[in-house]
């Protein structure tokens, strides 16, 4: 609203200036999907970013209004197609919780190894993709064939590559097959050095540095003024993270499991001496912190996935049973946000008795990690507006749903 | 036809140098755009230039046996070259400067003194 | 029939596309075309420099005008390309006036460069149609440091009056290059009036809203 | 070859003409052929430094006829003009580009004796040439009619006319340590061993080598300058509305020029046609003892050009699949905070270099001919050269 007025206004008294108005996106192809920006200009100075959405708009809330609780699962694969699992999670979650229904200790430590695996492959994708938003290719070459190694994996374990459906309201679809383990383990022996590469090509690249450090700065009063969270809000430097302050219903699966929160409190990250210094010219909050919180979660998603590995090992075999799609939903609400890869992701879902949700919502963590992009970009070049969005790790299936 | 087995002589570039004045001059008088009129300026200089360099060479003139081309020519319009470069970044810097502030490039405009 | 004279071909050549360019520079009403007949222009200017033996002013003809200010000002002519400006039309009157001031001058220009028969031809004996013969730029850099090694076969008293060769000009016209390149700076950096407000309104705005 | 012609061809003109076509044809199958090449091992290196193949199926084990088929794709692509496009210099943009980046062949010698046009000022002839190209690319960008690609433009703009200045100074330094502009001159003075190449003479043509590399680099577009095209910033910067084989004039553009600033390196640099080790002495292919002798030495020295010019590509490519590319302040900054102040420096530098070491003015002047390092004893040499004549 006001944003419309001010647009208006610098119309008017446009006159005497050489301003642009450029569309970046829908097509374009650093805006992660179908993303509309409409940049207004002064040379290479960005005044205004102002984000269209809705491209990708599926009434996926709506639908799950007609489906049953396990019906609208695949739904939530499509949500950030890039952490399907973590979609699956927060969704079987929150039916969970209307339902009072827990789940297996086998099925917990199956649940957290996924999940975290799935992290590890999103900011994969992140930080390839923002090498690409950046102008250099070959880290998102190196970043993809990691991933690709995840995605065999998650085949593995349940028949499909980019949309799971694996996490199911009451524990998962079928337990780990053969051998898995082992080849996870394998899995994460080789990855660990490959960490050093991307921090190479990237992190401290000199170019990098310089391209994102000092730009895009989100203070710690804004991203917690705007809703962001995940990676964004602890690149600001607040130290928050759900698997570990969130609600019981979901932080006691990260119960036991030894692992930090990656964020540059005071300007400092815990055990600093084990990354890569930062540089000199970054600020808390800009793009490089919050490219670089991602980097470290990626490590310490391992660290639980190898500490899941061990508890798995130490379960029974039971996995418990996933619930029926004519399981009917008793009257009451409950919303749980979990910890996904792009922020907290929120999942609402009000039953009345009947097998079908009366009301399903989600909260995107991505449509708010968007909503600060104008206050990041304005002021900066033209150049920023890609660093930023990218720094913003958005998927547009989330916003639009 | 007799023009492609003559060899050239001074006149040639004289008449060439000449035509690119004119057409200097009248793309000077006749653009009502500022950048046009800079133009017609480079075309002037240009047209200049080509007499001095085509007066620098021994072969075209009554110095037989001089293997030396003089070097005033070249060097007049090599300073003429540098000179119109300064003048049209000065000139341009002027041209942006009036565009900002009355939102045109019309020097039909360009009639009142104040800035 | 005599032999094809293929330094006249090339003069030919390139005397055509400089005086068609110069006239589609006229011609032209698009801003920006009149850039492209400008840059032929300039660039078969250069090629008869070469023909005329002048290879080093050649060379920066190519680099300094066209490769710099005609990189200006086509850089000019896109930060004002707004559709009114693009092609603006002259009043005929205009153009009878600028015609017939061009064509007066073309005249006397032309009666002047055709009245001496001495120049329709070369008078040297050797023409110098190798290019590798040239040598332009030492000769041109020691001019410019005040050394005429162009006057080396002259007699002594004419070489004395030119051996100061283009010291002073040379330093003098570094010096106003550099101030005019500061001025130029100067002129294109000033804030633009009005937008300082507009930039403060917009800012009240966000702070408000 | 025109005497050759002439024996047999009436009209004489038409033996000329020929002549100079076929000449014309082996330079332009040189820059093309080297284009193809080019495209194709980009497409290998690109894949070998992130850990993939390339091509590897069209036309059998190397995919050697990955770039043909390119071609062919590009010939038979629709070829589209936007409405909103100024026509005429949408269609004549691509070949102001392709024909500057080409023109800087004709002075540059690809061994002593095989050069199109020895000019005197050749060096600053190939400059001033590839620096055309860029008016391709604003006219490209602005006519298409789209705003990416006038942002194209204007940064391409920006960008060229800053980094010929270092890039000139740049150049400049060898030929001062050279004392002539003449690339055949400057070539034939570093003959023998790799010692005598010209960015082993004194530390400050060393760092000019590296200042060159860098404005080289800015001065093709290529990453990490690639500015006026940047496919994540400005969907494809001037190239936007290109298609068919009007963006493959100007990839083709890219690539001359690539090219051309490689072998203007090797020339200055690199000892040229000259190997690290004087194998033509050796083996007297010089002219002095034969036509045969002599084109068996020419050919060694293309080989040695190609090579080295091979070099510089492969260089770039390296860089561009390596790096992130910068913004264009930062591209800018780079130029007037660093390059040109370092290109200044190691021109003074150089120059003191040439005096104190090598003992003044007359000091060059015994060994004029072959040695490096005769600055001024180049210019002599050229006075007594005009004198003599």
């Amino acid at each position: 609203m006001v944003m419309e007025r001010i647009s208006a206004e610098l119309v008017e008294c446009d006159v005497h200036t050489d301003e642009l108005l450029i569309n970046m996106g829908p097509q374009h192809p650093s805006t992660h999907g179908v993303l509309r920006l409409v940049l207004r200009t002064d040379g290479e100075l960005i005044l205004d970013v102002i984000p269209h959405i809705g491209y990708l708009h599926r009434s996926a809330e709506k639908l799950g209004e007609s489906l049953a609780a396990r019906q609208w699962l695949p739904y939530t694969d499509r949500l950030d197609y890039l952490a399907s699992m973590n979609m699956n999670l927060g969704w079987s979650l929150v039916v969970e919780k209307l339902l009072g229904l827990e789940v297996t200790p086998r099925a917990a430590c199956v649940r957290v190894m996924v999940a975290e695996l799935n992290r590890i492959a999103s900011h994969l994708v992140a930080a390839g993709c923002y090498g690409l938003d950046l102008g250099s290719f070959t880290p998102y070459m190196y970043a993809f064939r990691e991933r690709e190694k995840i995605l065999d994996l998650f085949e593995a374990a349940c028949g499909a590559r980019l949309t799971y459906s694996y996490i199911v309201p009451g524990g998962v679809t079928a337990d780990l097959p053969n051998g898995w383990l082992d080849r996870c383990a394998a899995f994460l022996d080789q990855f660990d050095p490959t960490i050093d590469d991307l921090h190479a090509v990237l992190t401290s690249n000199d170019i990098f540095i310089r391209r994102t450090a000092g730009v895009g700065v989100l203070d710690m009063k804004t991203a917690i003024d705007y809703g962001c969270t995940g990676p964004v809000l602890r690149g600001s430097g607040v130290d928050w993270d759900l698997r570990r302050d969130g609600e019981p219903w979901y932080a006691r699966m990260y119960e036991g499991y030894a692992f930090d929160v990656i964020a540059p409190v005071h300007g400092h990250y815990r055990n600093e001496a084990a990354y890569p210094a930062a540089p000199r010219a970054a600020v808390v909050g800009d793009c490089w912190h919050r490219f670089f919180v991602r980097m470290i979660e990626v490590v310490q998603s391992m660290a639980i996935i190898r500490q899941a590995m061990d508890r798995y090992r130490g379960t029974d075999a039971s996995m418990g049973q996933p619930i029926k799609a004519t399981q009917k939903l008793p009257r009451g609400e409950a919303y749980l946000e979990t910890e996904a890869p792009k922020g907290q992701m929120g999942f609402m879902v009000i039953g009345n008795d009947t097998k079908t949700p009366h009301r399903v919502r989600a909260r995107s963590s991505c449509f708010c990690n968007l909503s600060v992009a104008p206050e990041l970009c304005r002021g900066g070049l033209v150049a920023d507006v890609p660093a930023v969005i990218g720094s913003l790790d958005l998927v547009l299936g989330e916003i639009d749903r | 036809m007799s023009l492609f087995t003559q060899p050239i002589g001074l006149t040639h570039y004289l008449v060439v140098g000449a035509i690119l004045f004119a057409a200097g001059v009248v793309c000077m008088v006749t653009k009502r755009n500022a950048i046009g009129v800079l133009m017609g300026i480079e075309l002037v200089l240009n047209g200049a230039n080509l007499n001095f360099v085509a007066f620098a060479n021994p072969a075209l003139r009554a110095d037989p046996g001089r293997a030396v081309a003089w070097m005033d020519g070249h060097m007049i319009a090599l300073f003429v070259i540098v000179l119109a470069a300064a003048e049209a970044a000065v000139a341009l810097a002027i041209v942006l400067s009036f565009y900002h502030n009355h939102a045109s490039v019309d020097v039909d405009e360009a009639d009142e003194l104040k800035g | 029939m005599n032999p094809i004279n293929w330094h006249s071909c090339f003069f030919l050549l390139a005397a055509a596309v400089a005086c068609a360019a110069a006239l589609g520079v006229v011609a032209s009403k698009n801003v920006v075309r009149m850039a492209v007949f400008l840059l032929h222009a300039l660039g078969a200017v250069a090629g008869l420099f070469f023909l005329a033996g002048a290879d080093f002013v050649g060379a920066m003809q190519l680099m300094i005008y066209v490769g710099g200010t005609l990189v200006l000002i086509a850089f000019g002519v896109m930060l004002t390309a707004r559709r009114p400006f693009l092609s603006m039309d002259t009043k005929l009157a205009q153009w009878i006036a600028g015609t017939l001031v061009g064509g007066c001058l073309l005249a006397v220009l032309l009666r002047s460069a055709l009245s001496v028969d001495d120049w329709a031809g070369p008078v040297s004996a050797a023409p110098r149609a190798q290019a590798e013969d040239l040598a332009t730029a030492a000769p041109l850099g020691m001019g410019m440091l005040g050394v005429r090694v162009d006057r080396l076969d002259e007699p002594e008293a004419a070489r004395r009056e030119g051996m100061s060769g283009y010291l002073l000009p040379f330093e003098i016209i570094s010096v106003h290059l550099l101030v005019v390149l500061i001025g130029a700076a100067y002129l294109a950096r000033s804030t633009r009036p009005g937008e300082a407000r507009l930039r403060e309104n917009v800012e009240d705005k966000i702070n408000a809203g | 070859m025109t005497t050759f012609l002439l024996q047999w061809l009436n009209p004489p003109w038409l033996a000329y003409a020929l002549a100079a076509l076929v000449h014309c044809g082996l330079l332009l199958a040189l820059v093309v052929g080297s284009v193809a090449v080019c495209n194709w091992a980009e497409r290998k290196i690109a894949g070998r430094v992130q850990d993939r193949l390339g091509p590897a199926r069209v036309g059998g084990r190397f995919g050697w006829l990955q770039s043909p088929a390119d071609g062919l794709k590009l010939l038979c692509k629709e070829d589209l003009i936007p409405a909103d496009a100024d026509s005429l210099l949408f269609r004549f943009a691509p070949y102001i580009s392709l024909g500057a980046s080409f023109a800087a062949f004709v002075a540059i010698p690809l061994s002593n004796d095989w050069v199109a046009q020895r000019l005197d000022a050749a060096a600053f002839f190939v400059l001033a040439v590839a620096g055309l190209e860029v008016f391709g690319v604003i006219l490209g960008g602005y006519a298409s009619g789209s705003k990416w690609s006038l942002f194209g433009a204007m940064r391409e703009a920006a960008q060229v006319v800053s980094y010929e200045v270092p890039l000139g100074l740049c150049v400049l330094v060898p030929v001062m340590v050279a004392g002539t502009m003449n690339l055949v001159k400057i070539g034939n003075m570093q003959e023998g061993w790799f010692t005598n190449w010209l960015i082993f003479h004194d530390p400050f043509t060393f760092i000019t080598f590296w200042v060159y590399l860098t404005c080289a680099v800015a001065s093709v577009n290529r990453a990490p300058f690639d500015l006026a095209e940047a496919e994540s910033e400005l969907v494809a910067g001037f190239l936007t509305e290109y298609s068919g084989f009007r963006w493959s004039a100007f990839f083709m553009a890219e690539y001359g020029s690539m090219l051309a600033v490689s072998f203007l390196a090797a020339i200055l640099f690199f000892g040229g046609w000259n190997g690290p080790v004087p194998i033509a002495r050796w083996f007297g292919l010089m002219q002095e003892n034969g036509p045969l002798a002599g084109y068996l030495g020419n050919l060694l020295g293309l080989a040695n050009m190609l090579a080295k010019g091979s070099l510089g590509i492969v260089v770039m490519m390296w860089i561009r699949w390596t790096l992130p590319r910068l913004r264009i302040d930062q591209v800018l900054t780079t130029c007037l905070k660093y390059c040109i102040p370092l290109a200044a420096a190691t021109f003074v530098g150089a120059m003191a270099w040439t005096f104190v070491a090598r003992g003044g003015l007359n000091a060059g002047n015994d060994d004029a001919t072959t040695r490096p390092g005769v600055a001024t004893g180049g210019v002599q040499g050229e006075v007594a050269m005009t004198k003599s004549q």
